[in-house]
């Protein structure tokens, strides 16, 4: 891959940005950790 | 040598999550031969009362291959904000890079999952400058509302 | 193999963190002698209204030795809750163990901080049974109340 | 480091309880995303 001057600042968004984030964000989840090891 | 560090981690973090997006039957060739694979498992249906993100572990380039390509629909939907990455030199004479990123994922229609990502990339034996990932391992930490 | 690995970092994460608490000046014999450590910065004083959980970035078992050794008296005082850990092969011939562990972590008298740390442990040259810690990354990702 | 038949089962705690760990939980804290790469 290219790795020419490319400068990361976050938050840094990749296939999408801020509203589509935001509209993501609003749906809620639940995830617990989980309970063993795999 | 830290500044191409840092470069080499941002552009990989930036090429990888592309081309989840842009061309998932292409991601495999970011693998290393005996890559270790540990990444969303989306054979499971993930609705919104999911209390565990399933994930699988899958060995070897040929396996990724097939695995991003048996999901390559759902795959492209992949969208990432990252909050934060870190790294440090690794494996034999400190030459491989160890990436630790996190941030939030989600795909079309999903709410917007934390995730925690480790990568281990590996300079190629023809070219040092070219790097092969030989570890991606995720986990999805649990939700605010635990 | 695999249960092997599960083993091993089970148990080394028992030893890692233990060892903190029972002796800081010890920790450093688990690293290899060119190790990376990105650590808790224990130089600043961090209070609850810390809005950055501060990390530095060291190398070389010797100055990891240091380190610890001049934090002694609030190492000791570490606390840790493990959430989850998962673990992949990595290195030549696979037989390194690349490490994804997330938890909280408090000192005496602090709040809980969450932490998501990776561990990469080799096997010694001398005995492939014993392994050292060539890698140890931490960060502290953002409280719930963003 | 000794590897003998250890079981982790979650939450695993090392140096401390459950009870300790819910007085540390109860204090507040803040800590935001770091805004650049170290």
């Amino acid at each position: 891959f290219n790795t020419e001057g490319l400068k990361l600042e976050y938050p840094f968004f990749v296939n999408t940005n801020e509203q589509e984030y935001a509209e993501a964000k609003a749906l809620r989840y639940r995830i617990k950790h989980r309970s063993s090891l795999d | 040598m830290t500044t191409n560090a840092r470069e080499i981690t941002y552009a990989f973090l930036n090429t990888y999550y592309q081309r989840m997006n842009a061309d998932p039957l292409k991601i495999h060739h970011l693998y290393s031969a005996t890559a270790e694979l540990t990444h969303i498992n989306y054979q499971c249906e993930f609705d919104d009362n999911l209390e565990v993100m399933p994930t699988i572990k899958i060995t070897g380039k040929e396996n990724i291959s097939k695995f991003y390509a048996r999901y390559a629909k759902k795959v492209k939907t992949l969208r990432v904000k990252i909050d934060s990455c870190d790294f440090q030199f690794t494996g034999a004479n400190n030459t491989s890079i160890l990436i630790l990123t996190l941030g939030e994922m989600f795909w079309l229609g999903t709410p917007s999952y934390k995730f925690c990502q480790t990568f281990v990339l590996v300079p190629t034996a023809t070219n040092p400058k070219i790097f092969d990932v030989c570890n991606d391992m995720i986990y999805f930490p649990p939700d605010r509302a635990e």
